[in-house]
């Protein structure tokens, strides 16, 4: 695996069903998103809303490497991760919306998606507060004898705090099955990789706690699928942490309140030139597994989902104001 | 009913073994309480007993450790975390007030969090600024916890079986200074219940409320007044989140005055919560404004002297309720 | 006199400026306040016009950096740092706590620390349960802090100023709801008094006594009272701490009546500490209990319209004085 | 510089004078220790008292390599730091005392010994805490161009917070002069080095932060020394930090409340066997810049000193009651 995670390799062709999936599933992030933006300005959303859009071949290449029955962690730029984990789009538009049909009552927003069925444990919006969460749902599987890892994602800002380190440590000395995922889009909020790290090169970090380390380009699906795969494999093996650096880019600002000063537009358009989704689209055209048919008709299929998301949450209510308190304790006492 | 005499740390370590026992999901995790036996002694054992799986010894990471035993929680154990003492408690207070106490409301009623986070709390043993912290305060404020003060053998011995049971995160509070302290104890059926106070002494007078290190000192007091014909009513608070207001307030309506003593620092505490509720409950039954005995405020220093000045004292109590009754 | 209309944000941007103009030791750190701006816009442009050695955008790392402001506190520097809101503040509250406010006393009055910490609290923009704390109370309740609470644009102006010449550790709250609001700003000479609450409007019949988002809040309260005939006094507390019990206790003996107002949630918060003093020192010039109306105990859900219901509103206000007068 | 820092290395022999004072420091804290654990028995000193003993010769190799305009700061187990960096004995025990005499009027006890004059910010009991504060006193250093270091010594157990990580990144990144000393000692309080890191070889958590890091035989004087002169030139050279190891052992408890039951009687004495104090006062001996004489001479000075420290706390008063709220706040106001 390319350590530095630049470079772009030739890969086998992938079967043509989980190739168009896993194309169905970058454009329905990117997709959902441009249209959460557009509902964003209409005020249909409010609060952040931190889009993924560019960085949808991390999402989309490590969560296939991922079962069921394994538990998933994400930071408030989880859109992404929620959709490719099977969430379903209307309720995830409806939270988004404030909707009491959404996964958390409406009461979470973009940035709180969580839904216990799929074991998607948020939508976490202080940076690293969910690494130690991730530790912890490990060692309870590890000391349940259940046979399933945990795949926590976060930013490069996020391995600043000390969070970051007491996690790796804990992790690593207790053996626990956690697929560290650190999405590299070298901005946090609008500091660069290098105001934040005195060692840029993130993978360095994984041998201060022995753990294994590798680093992958981001934008390349098929890249990052493999490097996941590996990374998974490993994990359940050895039921001991690794952590992947996956180096990316956001297209859009931070957040919708981010007027981007910090980067230049020229250093924006040359990562757009990487966009993942025509790279993969165009590589499955190339190898005649997807037909400009084929790409017109997923096209239709995800901005119909969209609209239907859409349609759904306009048509949701609003929780009443008499239960904003229910929940703050259990219902359900033992 | 069968007495015998035993330490507040027995009692907590018997409380620990027993929950260890009764339920498999239940492991104890923190620093140093395992092959050091507990800061203070209070797991000591327990390593050899249960194995390392068990008792867990952690690094020095509050914030990580109190994490992983909010995501242990999620998987369906039942984690007690012991943050070695409440000094370092704020280390994990993101992960407390973040996490553990505002998953289940944010998830929209999908993620309870069955967490018990002990720790030992308060002065007394000369630890000075860095190592005698009274915060309850802090915690009583935060929505979604539940946070429990154990002032007399009985809590020691009979709380965490009920925390333990509970859905949803329970803060408890040992005290340090009272660890060697022996009393009898009585078998208390079924655990004691951790939404209500509990009056340890019966009083028509006055109702002096406390919590923690003052329940011992209220009733060493309310002994001397009564040798003066005093009859104080002690409310021990217990569950300093949710207060339990009805007991609170059916105390005072019943003496119609009330004193608040509590170590922890004066502005913005447990006690002045009490004294707002009262006023706002019971200012008409009320014979005397509500009055309050707390901790200084300064960081606690090193000599004895000014440890034992930095706190109410039994004869202050005393005094102060003899003061206000004259007053009356 | 002169006037200008100007934002909250322009206030808190003007006295960082002038703050950095005027004494070479000052430096702004924090994340985000440099490159992107400030994550508010509060420091837009300041990096360009005092270069990175005086507007440090740091990493994600509030213990460190805040850490490391307490140390070039001691070095002789007079840092701002900014937490960017108070909702990461706990990552933080061990430094604050155990080492700012507690060096002075703890070296025998050795070591002050000049540390100014700004943060933007509260509710209000629809940013859900982790980002929407209102936990001044926490701050309040620690000796060794002076404690701000920035309600009005002339405090937003000109507090900073006289918290950087105070010795010791101030922290500063800002408030996000507020940056966008126009005001006139009226020149203050030498900066205010930080020590002082403030009379933002007289009156006789009750007092309301809040800070804050309160502020403008209880103004607007204040004035539909008037309509009714119901003349309201305003007590913005400003120093939340050390409470000026002077200038609160003075408010209520004139009113008779108090009513107490905040965002922060009810237990354990300001209010019931100056609830309580209230009654320790006016209860026999109260007409009527001590009220308080507070933020909801929950943690705060995203939808603006539970939001708008969490915490109080200018209604709520009129009403529970009017209910409160009427039964006087 | 030997990676694993545990072998003995030959070194030119010192000037006598400098040789005599290092070996009369070591003594220094040695006895002054012995005499305060006595007097914890006898409960003129109180509350929590970690001893140094075992370890003096990190202090002491570090500390001469330092300059009076250098901050120094240290945990709670400070005592030999505080000593070295020539605070007077006299008023540390009165301090330890609890006396009004002592440097801090009594109120920090053992462990918080403050001396503003000396540049001896603490004495700190918050594990890892005081990390960011070194940072912070570099950083004015920086930032006022004083040409002065400063000096920050922790536990290996300290290396497991996240305010160790944040610390050592945040000095990284702004390139200030901090001289980190790790004193792996082996455990934190009863927990052995194996249960805190999962990678035990501390060096390598320098690389994570790209920061220069050596380790050193903590129990070997003069290797310590030449490691600290090293350390400490680059420093000043640099202006950016440095990670030194010193690999050592306390011979005595924790504190005063351990029983010791995490570590093998037959360990200690093992380690005792390389007590740094006789090996130095051997060496000496063997080179003949110390006669026997002189040796008795040192350990009859130093005993007199202790002694004179002894009788002046017992000498001193304690601070009235009604001073105890003084310097909450600073008295003067600006
Ligand atoms: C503890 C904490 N500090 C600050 C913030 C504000 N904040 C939100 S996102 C962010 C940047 C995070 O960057 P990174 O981890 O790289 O993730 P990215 O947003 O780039 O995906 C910041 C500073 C926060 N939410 N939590
Ligand atoms: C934040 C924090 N957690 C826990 C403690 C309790 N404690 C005091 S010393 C110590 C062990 C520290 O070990 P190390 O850093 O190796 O230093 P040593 O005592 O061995 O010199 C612990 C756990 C503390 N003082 N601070
Ligand atoms: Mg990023
Ligand atoms: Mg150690």
């Amino acid at each position: 695996m390319a350590k530095k995670g630049t470079k772009t390799k030739t890969t086998a062709p992938l079967a043509p069903e989980l190739a168009q999936k896993l194309l169905y599933q970058m454009l329905l992030i990117r997709r959902f998103e441009e249209k959460a933006a557009e509902m964003y300005t209409k005020t249909k959303i409010r609060g952040f809303l931190h889009l993924y859009i560019g960085e949808e071949a991390v999402a989309v290449g490590v969560m296939q490497a991922l079962r069921p029955q394994d538990n998933v962690l994400g930071t408030y730029r989880e859109h992404g991760h929620a959709l490719v984990r099977g969430l379903e789009p209307n309720v995830i538009m409806a939270e988004m919306y404030g909707r009491q049909e959404g996964y958390c009552r409406g009461r979470g927003g973009s940035m709180h998606l969580f839904d216990a069925k799929r074991k998607f444990f948020g939508g976490n919006a202080i940076v690293a507060g969910h690494l130690a969460l991730a530790v912890g749902l490990a060692l309870a599987d590890k000391k349940m004898q259940r046979n399933q890892l945990t795949c926590c994602f976060f930013g490069e800002g996020a391995m600043a705090e000390g969070a970051f380190h007491e996690a790796m440590n804990l992790a690593a000395l207790w053996q626990v099955p956690v697929l560290f995922v650190c999405e590299n889009n070298l901005y946090a909020m609008g500091t660069a990789l290098r105001y934040t790290h005195a060692q840029t090169d993130l993978t360095l970090k994984g041998a201060a706690y022995g753990i294994t380390a590798a680093a992958v380009d981001g934008m390349d699906l098929q890249a990052v699928m493999e490097a996941a795969n590996t990374a998974a494999a490993t994990v359940r093996k050895t039921g001991k942490p690794y952590f992947l650096v996956c180096n990316t880019y956001r297209f859009r600002a931070h957040s919708m309140f981010d007027a981007e000063l910090y980067r230049d537009k020229a250093e924006v358009e040359e990562w757009k030139q990487r966009d993942p989704i025509p790279a993969f689209s165009n590589t499955l055209l190339q190898q005649q597994l997807l037909a400009e048919a084929d790409l017109q008709a997923l096209e239709a299929r995800v901005n119909e989902e969209v609209q239907q998301a859409i349609d759904f949450a306009e048509s949701c209510s609003w929780e009443p104001v008499e239960e904003m308190s229910r929940f703050t304790y259990s219902e359900k006492k033992t | 009913m069968a007495t015998s005499l035993i330490t507040y740390r027995e009692c907590l370590k018997q409380a620990i073994r027993e929950a260890l026992q009764g339920d498999e999901r239940v492991f104890l995790m923190g620093e140093d309480v395992g092959h050091y036996g507990g800061a203070f002694a209070v797991s000591k054992g327990l390593l050899q007993e249960f194995g390392p799986e068990r008792i867990m010894d952690t690094p020095l990471s509050e914030a990580g450790f109190t994490g992983a035993g909010i995501g242990a929680a999620l998987g369906g154990m039942r984690p007690i975390v012991e943050i070695m003492t409440i000094n370092f408690s704020l280390l994990a207070l993101d992960q407390i007030a973040n996490n553990a106490a505002t998953l289940l409301h944010m998830s929209g009623g999908q993620l309870n969090v069955p967490l018990v986070i002990r720790m030992s709390a308060g002065i007394g043993r000369q630890l000075a600024a860095q190592h005698s912290h009274s915060w309850e305060p802090l915690f009583a404020h935060l929505p979604g916890l539940r946070v429990l003060s154990v002032g007399t053998h009985e809590d020691a011995r009979y709380m965490l079986a009920p925390a333990l049971l509970d859905p949803d995160p329970v803060i408890i509070f040992e005290y340090t200074s009272m660890l060697n302290l022996e009393q009898e104890l009585q078998p208390v059926e079924g655990g004691v219940d951790i939404s209500k106070a509990k009056i340890r002494r019966e009083g028509k007078d006055i109702s002096i409320i406390t919590y923690g290190t003052g329940v011992y000192k209220a009733l060493e007091a309310a002994a001397e007044l009564a040798a003066a014909g005093i009859e104080a009513e002690v409310v021990d608070l217990r569950v300093l989140r949710p207060l339990d207001d009805e007991t609170i307030l059916a105390s005072v309506t019943k003496t119609s005055r009330a004193i608040i003593v509590e170590d922890a620092s004066r502005s913005v505490s447990v006690s002045s919560e009490v004294s707002a509720r009262i006023t706002e409950n019971c200012f008409y039954d009320l014979d005397a404004p509500v009055q309050r005995l707390c901790g200084a405020e300064v960081p606690i220093p090193y000599p004895k002297h000014l440890e034992d000045a930095a706190v109410p004292q039994p004869a202050q109590i005393v005094s102060a309720i003899k003061k206000l009754l004259q007053h009356a």
